[in-house]
Formats: structure tokens, C-alpha cells, sequence
């Protein structure tokens, strides 16, 4: 069941596609620069783990969701929580701490909520992700709906309990629930080689019962490809699918954190070359899908999303203390 | 009035609410075409089938995350651990997911999720199969915490349980499945927070939980005898607690003790003990005195187990001795 | 890695320790069958699960292991603790709740214990016990030994996180444990089939990089040869092993349970036939490895260690209730 | 005397008894060559490699289940969750099984083994990173419980905890872990069940927990200079729970105050007040007062956060109309 790495399919994405998957891919790099920027300033209180790198994944697989489709994630949520829909300056906001976030200043860099637009929220403990995108997809599947349940976790997940029941779950109920794996080969410091005889993550679908499949996780297109058959899977009532995503995070586990010791600067290096924004420029370019002022075009156009997006936040209000308590339960 | 047992009249109130309700779905071990372990749905599956009476993997935490996720999706979970004691592997995601959720979100994703399961020491179910362990969910923001000791309010509260859209615990005790009771043929609902005076009394007054309400009930009649007349409060839910029940009753006896079949520290009789001192100080004649089951892990064997729990006896003499202080 | 079912070495195993393994699972199952006497008699007052039908499984690996080697196990666990050397003397003892029961009737039926033999207990809840038997074999890696961690559990345990969270670290650490998989086919009630796509667990053992192997678990010599091989390389350190027994309970999941309906009568009289001891006393005669009479002289042996065993649970001493609370630490 | 901080003193404690005693271990992840998140195991590593610092999966339930075998046969585990939140995953593991083996088995296995983790609010560490949970130990039998409030208590406790044969939960707050402290040279153990008077006064006696104690010792020295005189007590260890220690202070001020930062319902506050009135309520001149955490969960922005907790001002001002009492 399991496939080899999908060849990208060149001619597959239409321009104005292709210009989308470039525009969001940037997006979500530059809210992260700015991220980046900001905590080194001190503007965030709390925890930052960029997703720098890792952009061509969540980019892939939202392009083919629906507001009403749902989207869970993990720690490393920055670019889920953009792809699905939420705008920058509500995630600068949140990391701000600010009463305009998305979590309204309760959640930050881990815990980003917007159900208006199928973020169901990301989560600062490692699995869960995986367990409640299950539910969603039973949720979907019982009210008889078309609706697409997504989860993105990183490869430290897989070796967590919820991995296995989840997928198990998923598979035997045959649930529209689409299980992203991001391989970027290490948790924190620890190489997911020395905690998993056997990396291949996609090959564990096997076991389960569903169709694991293994993408270059740097390829846009790849993963754009993919996860469309993933999605048409799943809305056609096929059931799930596991989609592994091979990339790489170039910065730090998070922010202010040191980088060394656990990686090579040469690995880390090789990684930057296979930059997926840059790489997917390129080819646009070469395969006559985009001009060059086509693309300055859509980098101007973010730059000026992002500046925007940062004085929203910087001139956002607090949260008034006198809500600390509001919304513990519905009814009282 | 009909009477009927508390574990069909529970069940008779999960079958009135799926039938209003299609969203609402049953996950456990055995709850399909088995009709449960301690039978809570049988009958069900005929009617609705696998999917909304859904038999699992042995996979407490994995099916108790996956029905947070539904919960949040617009559909209604109720799981049926069986034996509570199962739930503990799910305590991750409970905490962390399912009582969290609608705070973190501000109150746009709800979590009308039920969370059923037996609870209580006897019959040598030994000390997998004993628990009780209410104290962690009420020691913690998010939940609702009931336990019914009737047959009236097991169904009236399961009812309000699964129309609830917070988390809730809804325990059974072993001891109460088989009892009877009166339930009328209308539909009720019983709300949360509104304890019960089982006894009325001018003595002392005792507040009893889960199957101690009974033992309880019985040292008070046995007391009478004696000349002693004991209130007996059964708080039906323990989060959210009724204290104003608790306080007019000690306002009235000056002496109060808690009767409760789980561990002392930090406990449900810790908390009534200190919100009483907390909010009728005055009223105390005396300290208020808790009794619990003794620290330790559950035994099978009887003598062994016997000796853990309070009984009518222990009571009767705490009572005895509490009045005498 | 995975092994079709391995085919039975006739030859492999001497007269001596073929009739030990026939006395074994005959002891095993004349213990059983008194329990479900004494049961019927309400001479138990908590739950039983018998292991009648299975006792190829406990007798063909344990009689590969020393006092100092360590089991663990489920629910279902009295043949675990007899053919780790539990006499059942204390096993109907300890079900009938006296003081001289091997967990001196703190336990009962799920909860047996005799450290003194290396039987490190048996749970009532599924799952712990593999994640125990992981912990008991880093132990004995750690001190540098050469002691063997076994651990027995169900088909219902597969799904379990635990089965993924405790082999995967015996694997990556390369740890003496042998991961014993009973597969009956049902938990409680609940088709394996119906919980998992893919029902072959010993396959599992691929995607966590250690052996699995398959045998018939109701052929003695078959789980003996298997589990000697197991054995030898968890001595050796060459690792753990992932060995399902694929076998049958033929009575219902506990005493006093229907056994209706979720299984026919014809797949239980099937199994029935195939009966491990029946087959395995034909095949010791057919190999010309027993006599009739060596046979019966067994069979006549272990009716006096069960008349003897249950005289001495019916007159053993009840505990004393004032040790109700010791021992629940060890300092004080 | 010299100074170290705290997380310095406790990883000089667990240096010195791996020094002595090759069968301890510590699992984690990224207590390895990194050396802890914290800087728990720093340097370590190098010393006894990767069998005695094991890097573990991401699989808390699976290697504290682990590490509950290893204690059953003969090694002592030394579990570093990094933030006492990831602990409950495990929670099933722990209460059904590390808590019960020894009372199971009769006393015939031991079960050393020692789990730290961070806990505490602040920092905009949010919901996930925020934890306190002790409560859920202190309530089951089985388990001690240690919260450390200074270097020389960290490193002296530590050491206990890992000679203990029992489930320890050696529990630091963030706020603390880079406080400076006194520490000799020389060898030196804490014992379990000692609480420790910080500050000794006349008109009101303070208990205080984790990171309460600098606060309540803060509005202790405030209060000072309005001539009330606070006795702040620092428990050390809530499980055993020294309140022979809080009865004497209690006798002489008449007035207790529970300062906590985790939540109030059946928590430590509830048990310690329970407690003073069941063994000294003729002492008591007025209620036991608790101070604990809003009931919420935690959120992330400071305004939020900051309001969830008490801080030295509320605390002053307890003790105040405490004393006006
Ligand atoms: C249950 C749990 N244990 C530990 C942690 C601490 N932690 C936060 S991120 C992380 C590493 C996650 O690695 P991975 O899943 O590969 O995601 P990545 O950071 O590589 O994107 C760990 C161990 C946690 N958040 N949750
Ligand atoms: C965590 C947990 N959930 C549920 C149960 C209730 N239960 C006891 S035995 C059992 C079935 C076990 O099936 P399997 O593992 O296949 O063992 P078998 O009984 O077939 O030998 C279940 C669900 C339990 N003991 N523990
Ligand atoms: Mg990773
Ligand atoms: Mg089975």
C-alpha cells in the first residue's frame, strides 16, 4: 500500500493555482520572520516555534480545504493555523498576547483557535491532535456531511500512543481524516533515527490498514498533488490516508533556543538549498507559470499584509483581566 | 408510580435523548450488540446500530480524544468506560483537551461529551475494578461531577448530562445498579447543583456520597432509636457542589459529618469540611468530621476489603461520637 | 522479518521435557477446571477467567525460562503463573481470597504475584503489563545479566498505545523481552477483526524493527520451538521478540458469562478439536515419545496435586483484617 | 557558605547518588547530551552515557510504565517529565500500577522510582506548560509527594527521594529554579513529613506552597512594618504531611492561612484546613482561610495570567482581614 516518493506532477497546477500555492507559502514565511523578529525584540511573552522551511506542507495540504473542513496541529502551528485560513495579524496579535488574537491573548504560539474558519486549534502536548482530528472525522462521517478532518503532527508523534490508536480508529470506521506527518527527522534534539528502528513513517499504513504515502515535504507541488487524492479520498467517503511529508526545520526547535550539538551545520545547510519557497520560484519561473514580475508582485503584495498585520497587533488592546475566567464552562 | 431499577431507568434516559437527538452516539467496549457490560445500553443497537452504538478497540485514551474531537464537531459522545477505573489512561486527554477546550477557545467550540462509568469497593472487584477517583475531576476547572443514588436521579441527571454542553462525569456505583426506585412516566430533568435532603433531622447532619447515602440512611434509622435525629444530605453532584443545602442544614445542627466511600486527602469531604468552616464558621459546634475509606489500595479478599470501607455500624458510632463532642 | 507459522519440529524435543510439557498444560487446565467448579459453587467471590484452551501458549514458552527470568501478565492470567512455578495450591488459594494465596488475598484472579518464582504479577487492566515487562528487561540489561523479561497479553491489547509505546522502546534499546501475543480472536465480546484491519500482528513487528513470528498456539511444540529461539537471543542480547500465539478461549471471557452470540457454536467446537492437550497427548503416542500408561501416570499425578492444592485453599486461613492497610509503603 | 541556585543543587544531589549507585537511571527527553530542558542531567551524560541518560520517545505513558517494571526488578528510575504536564498521559500507569505494586505484592517488590517535573504558573507558559496537579498524588495512596522551595531543601530532598523505595514526585516550580541558596559541602539528607518555618510570628500563621512561600514571606516582611506578625510555614513535602508542625503554630496564633497556587476544590488548602479543625478547633479564633489560583485554566496573555494567581498584595491583604477576623 505504501507508495515511493510521488514524482511531482509538473503540469498539473494551473498558474493561478501555482501563484496561490507561492503567495501562501510566503505568507507564512514572512508572518514567521516577523515572529522571529518580535520575540528577539521581547514583544513575546511566551514560546515561539517557527515553522521556517516547513511551508510548502501546510500550503500543500490546506489548498484543498473548505472553510467547513477542520484542520488540529501541534506546537509548530504558526503556518497550519495561516494556511487554514486565519489571518496574519490575528496570529501576531495572539503571540502578542493581545485581545484581537485569535485566541483572543489565551492561547499563543501553542494553542491558535479560530473556528470560524476550521482552525480547531493547535496543542502544546504532543498526540492529542491526532486523537481529537479522529473525532472530528466521526463527527463528519455520523452527520452524513462531506467534510474533510486534517491533523498535522511532527514524527516525534509517532512513536506516542495516540499515533497508533488514532490511526487505528480512523481506519477501521473508514473516517474522511487525513494524517499529516511532518518528518523534519528530529523531535526537539532527539533524531527520530535513535527512538524508531524504522523512519519510514508512510510504510506504517500498511499495518492499519490505510494507504501511507510518502512526499517530498520541500515540494509544494508534490504535496499539493498528494493530498488532493488524499481529500478527494476522503470527501468520496474512501476513508483515510497517511501522508508523510519529508522537510526539514531550519532554525531552532524554538526560539531563543541554542541550535547545535544534535545536527550538522552541513545538514542544516543542505536543507536551506532545498528551500522550498525558493526552489518552487524557481521553477514557476522555468516552467513558464509565473514571470518574475508576477512573483515581485506577490512578495510586495505580503510584505505590505505582513507590515499591516504587525501595526494591527502592536496597537491591539490587552485582554481585560476581568475575562480571565469567562468561558470555563458553558453553563453555569 | 412505576418503579423500575437505577440502571434501567438510566438507560431509559440515554434511549429518550438519542431518540431526539441523532447526534448523539455511544462509544465503549461491548456497548454495541452486547448491550453493555452493566447493560447501559442494551436494546440500543437493534435501534441504532454501529454507528452510534460503537463498540472500540481497548483504547480508553484513544477513543476518549477521539470523542473530544467530535464533541467539538457538532456531534454528542457519551463514553461508557464500563468499570471507571478504565478512564485513567485517558486522564491526558481529558485534562488537557477536554476540559480546556471551550476556555481556550472563548466558549466558540463547546464540549458536550458524557463520561460514564461504575465506580465503588465491593464484591471483590479488587483494586483494578474499585475506583472512584471523583476528587481529580472536581479538584479541576472544566468538569461537572455527578453522582446519582436513585433511580430518579440517574435518569434525570443523565438526561441533563448529555444536553449539557460541558464535560461531565456521571458515576454509578456498583452497589446502586440493581436498587429500585419510583421513576414517573413524564419526562424530567434534574439540574445540577441542587443536593438532596434524603432525612430531614435537628441533630446531625450528615452528608453521604454515592453508596454511603444508603448506609447512611440507615445508621440515621437505627440513631432514631436512640433518640438521635440525623439530616441526611445527599449532594447528588459534587461539582458543581450544593453548600447552601449543606449550610442551612448545620446552621440547624451545629455538627456535620461527610460519609464518603473514597480516600480522605484532598477529598470531597476536605472540600464540604472547609467550605463549611469557610462560610458558616459560626454555625460549628464542633469540628466536622469526615469518614473515608482507609489509605490504601483496594483488596480482593473480603475480610480485607470489609475492613476498608465505613459501614452502618462505623457510621452509626461517628454519629454518636460527633454528637457527643 | 515476519515468519509464516512455524511447522512443529517433531523430532526436536526429548521424551523428559515433551512429557513436561504435557504435564504442564494438564496441570494448568485440572487447576482451571476446579476453579470453574469451585466458582460455580460461589466459592470465589470475585471475578475468573480461565485459560482452558490456551495452555500451550504458557507452557511452551515458560519452560524455556529460569526462576530468575520474569513474567508478566493480563486478566487472564492463571496458566502464566502456574507454568512460571506458582504452585496451585496458592493460585486456588489466592482466587478463594485466603492469607496463603500467592498475593495472600490481596488479588484474586487478575492480580496474582510470586516475585519469589519471577512472577512480577498479572493486571487488570490491559495494556501496562508490556510497558512492565519493557522496564523488567532494561533492568536486566542495565545490571549487565542475562535475565529474560516475558510478557503475555491479548489480541485486545494490540490496539492499545501501550503495545505501540512499550515495543518500540524494547527495539530502539534492544531489550531481553519477549512480547507474547495470545490472539483468541475476541476480547470480551468484540471481534478482532472488527477492531483491526489488519489482523496479523506478528507482521507488526516490521515497522518497530524486531522479529515477528507467528506460531500456532495451540501446538505445544510449536510455541516451544518459537519461544526457545526467543529465548536464546534475548540471553544473547540480541534483542526482543514479537511472538503470536494464535489460539482460542473456549469457555466463556469469565465464569458466569453468556458466551452467545458473538461467536457460533461451530467455531467453538472446531477449536475444541484442536484441543491442545488432546492433540499433543495423540501426537506423544503417534511419535512413540510416551506410552499410554507414562501418560496416564501423569494424568493421575496432577489429580492428586489438584485434590491436594484445593483441599489446601479450602482450609487455608482467611487474612487478618488488620492488615488491611500494610504495605502500601515501604518506609514509613 | 557557598551559593548555588536550585537546579544546580538538586542536579549536584542526583549527581552524587549515581556517583554511589550504578543502578540509577534517568529517562527523558532531551536529558541526554542536551543535558534537560531545564539543565536538570546537564553534564551527566558525558559521565555515564546513554544506558544511565536515556533520550526517550515522545511516549510519557510508555516510559513511566517502563520505568515502574525496571523499579520492580531491582534499578532506580529517575523519570524527568521536563513540565510536570506531561505527566498525564501516564496517569494510569501510576495510579493503577506504580502506586499499587507494593500494597499488591504484599511488600515483596519495591517500587523506587523518582518523578520530577516542572510545575507553576507564569511566564505566559499557557495551558499546557503551566501545571501544578498535586493534589491527584496527595489524594492516592502510594505515592509522596515533595515540592522543594530552596537549593539546600532541592538538593537534600532530591536525595531522599531517590534512596526512597517509594513513588516520589519531586515537583519544582519554574519560578524557583534559578534562585540562590546556601548549600554545604558536606553530605546531607531531608527527611519526608518536616515542614520548615520560614518566618516565625505571633498573629497569623501562613502556609504556603511552591512559589507561595517568597510571596507569602514578601507580605510577611510588608506586614511586619504594620506590627502584624505572620508565621510563614513551608510544608516541603504535602505527602506525608507534617501537621504537627502547623498544629503548634496554629496554637499560638489562632489564625491559618493556606496559600496555593494550584486550584482550591479538594485540594492541598481543603486538607490542610480540614486537618487544623480535626485536630484543632478549639485553636482556631477564626475560619481557616485558602488563597489558590482562580478556577480557570491558564491562559497566555500577562494581563490573564497575572490575574489567575495570588501575588503579594492579595496575600497581604488575606492576612490583614484575616487577622481582623
Ligand atoms: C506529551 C508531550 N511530551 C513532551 C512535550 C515537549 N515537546 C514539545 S515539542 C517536542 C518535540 C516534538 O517533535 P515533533 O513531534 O517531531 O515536532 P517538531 O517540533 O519536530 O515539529 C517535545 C518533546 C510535549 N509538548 N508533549
Ligand atoms: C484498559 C482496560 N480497558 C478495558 C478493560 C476490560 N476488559 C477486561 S478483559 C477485556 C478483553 C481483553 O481481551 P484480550 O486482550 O484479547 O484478552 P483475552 O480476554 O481475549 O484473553 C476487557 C475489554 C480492562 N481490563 N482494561
Ligand atoms: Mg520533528
Ligand atoms: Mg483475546
Amino acid at each position: 500500500m505504501t507508495l515511493d516518493i510521488a514524482s511531482p506532477e509538473r503540469t498539473a497546477i494551473a498558474p493561478d493555482a501555482a501563484h496561490a500555492l507561492y503567495r501562501e507559502m510566503l505568507r507564512i514565511r514572512r508572518c514567521e520572520e516577523q515572529l522571529v523578529r518580535s520575540y528577539a525584540q521581547g514583544l513575546i511573552p511566551g514560546a515561539c516555534h517557527t515553522y521556517i522551511g516547513e511551508e510548502a506542507v501546510a500550503t500543500g495540504v490546506c489548498a484543498h480545504l473548505r472553510p467547513d473542513d477542520t484542520v488540529l496541529s501541534t506546537h509548530r502551528g504558526h503556518g497550519h493555523a495561516l494556511a487554514k485560513g486565519v489571518p496574519a495579524r490575528e496570529v501576531i496579535a495572539e503571540l502578542f498576547g493581545r485581545a484581537t488574537g485569535c485566541s483572543q491573548g489565551r492561547g499563543g504560539s501553542m494553542h491558535l483557535f479560530k473556528p470560524e474558519v476550521g482552525m480547531l486549534g493547535t496543542s502544546g502536548i504532543v498526540g492529542p491532535s491526532i486523537l481529537m482530528a479522529t473525532g472530528a472525522g466521526y463527527s463528519f462521517k455520523l452527520t452524513r456531511t462531506d467534510r474533510v478532518s486534517v491533523v498535522f503532527f511532527g514524527d516525534g508523534a509517532v512513536n506516542n500512543g495516540a499515533f497508533h490508536e488514532g490511526i487505528n480508529m480512523a481506519a477501521i470506521w473508514n473516517l474522511p481524516v487525513i494524517f499529516v506527518c511532518e518528518n523534519n527527522m528530529y523531535a526537539t534534539e532527539v533524531a527520530f533515527a535513535s527512538v524508531a528502528r524504522n523512519t519510514n513513517v508512510a510504510e506504517r499504513g500498511y499495518v492499519y490498514g490505510l494507504p501511507g504515502i510518502a512526499v517530498d515535504g520541500n515540494d509544494v507541488a508534490a504535496v499539493y498533488t498528494a493530498a488532493g487524492e488524499a481529500v478527494r479520498r476522503a470527501r468520496a467517503g474512501e476513508g483515510p490516508t497517511l501522508l508523510e511529508c519529508r522537510t526539514y526545520r531550519t532554525r531552532a526547535h524554538s526560539e531563543g533556543m541554542r541550535d547545535v550539538g544534535y545536527r550538522t551545520k552541513e545538514e542544516v545547510d543542505e536543507w536551506k538549498r532545498r528551500d522550498p519557497i525558493e526552489s518552487y520560484r524557481t521553477r514557476l519561473i522555468a516552467d513558464e507559470l509565473a514571470t518574475d514580475d508576477d512573483l515581485r508582485g506577490i512578495e510586495d503584495e505580503i510584505a505590505a499584509v505582513i507590515a499591516e498585520a504587525l501595526d494591527f497587533a502592536t496597537h491591539s488592546p490587552w485582554p481585560d483581566a476581568a475575562t480571565a475566567t469567562a468561558h470555563v464552562y458553558s453553563t453555569t | 408510580m412505576r418503579e423500575m431499577t437505577y440502571t434501567n431507568a438510566a438507560r431509559e434516559g440515554l434511549a429518550e435523548e438519542m431518540a431526539l437527538d441523532p447526534t448523539i452516539f455511544v462509544v465503549g467496549e461491548g456497548i454495541g450488540e452486547r448491550g453493555g457490560n452493566f447493560n447501559t445500553t442494551l436494546g440500543l443497537y437493534e435501534q441504532y446500530g454501529p454507528e452510534r452504538l460503537r463498540d472500540t478497540p481497548i483504547a480508553e485514551r484513544g477513543f476518549v480524544g477521539m470523542c473530544t474531537g467530535a464533541a467539538m464537531t457538532g456531534t454528542r459522545p457519551v463514553v461508557d468506560f464500563m468499570f471507571l477505573d478504565f478512564i485513567l489512561d485517558a486522564l491526558g486527554e481529558l485534562i488537557n483537551q477536554t476540559a480546556k477546550i471551550q476556555y481556550m477557545s472563548s466558549g466558540r467550540l463547546k464540549m458536550p461529551i458524557t463520561l460514564r462509568g461504575c465506580i465503588g469497593i465491593g464484591g471483590s472487584a479488587a483494586t483494578h475494578h474499585s475506583g472512584n477517583y471523583y476528587p481529580i475531576f472536581a479538584h479541576l476547572p472544566g468538569f461537572r461531577v455527578v453522582i446519582p443514588t436513585t433511580p430518579y436521579d440517574a435518569k434525570g441527571l443523565l438526561k441533563t448530562a448529555i444536553r449539557s454542553d460541558d464535560p461531565v462525569l456521571f458515576l454509578e456505583h456498583k452497589s446502586l445498579l440493581n436498587t429500585k426506585g419510583a421513576v414517573p412516566e413524564e419526562e424530567y430533568f434534574i439540574p445540577f447543583g441542587e443536593a438532596r435532603v434524603r432525612r430531614t433531622g435537628s441533630d446531625v447532619s450528615v452528608v453521604a456520597v454515592a453508596s454511603m447515602v444508603n448506609k447512611a440512611l440507615e445508621a440515621a434509622e437505627k440513631l432514631a432509636d436512640e433518640g438521635i435525629s440525623v439530616e441526611v444530605i445527599d449532594p447528588r453532584t459534587i461539582a458543581p457542589l450544593d453548600m447552601n443545602t449543606i449550610l442551612e442544614s448545620v446552621h440547624k445542627t451545629g455538627r456535620l459529618l461527610v460519609v464518603d466511600e473514597d480516600y480522605a486527602p484532598c477529598g470531597i469531604g476536605a472540600e464540604i469540611a472547609t467550605q463549611m468552616m469557610e462560610q458558616g464558621f459560626d454555625d460549628l459546634d464542633a469540628p466536622v468530621r469526615r469518614m473515608n475509606a482507609a489509605f490504601a489500595p483496594v483488596p480482593y479478599s473480603q475480610p480485607l476489603e470489609t475492613a476498608l470501607v465505613p459501614n452502618v455500624e462505623t457510621i452509626a458510632t461517628a454519629i454518636r461520637n460527633l454528637r457527643a463532642e
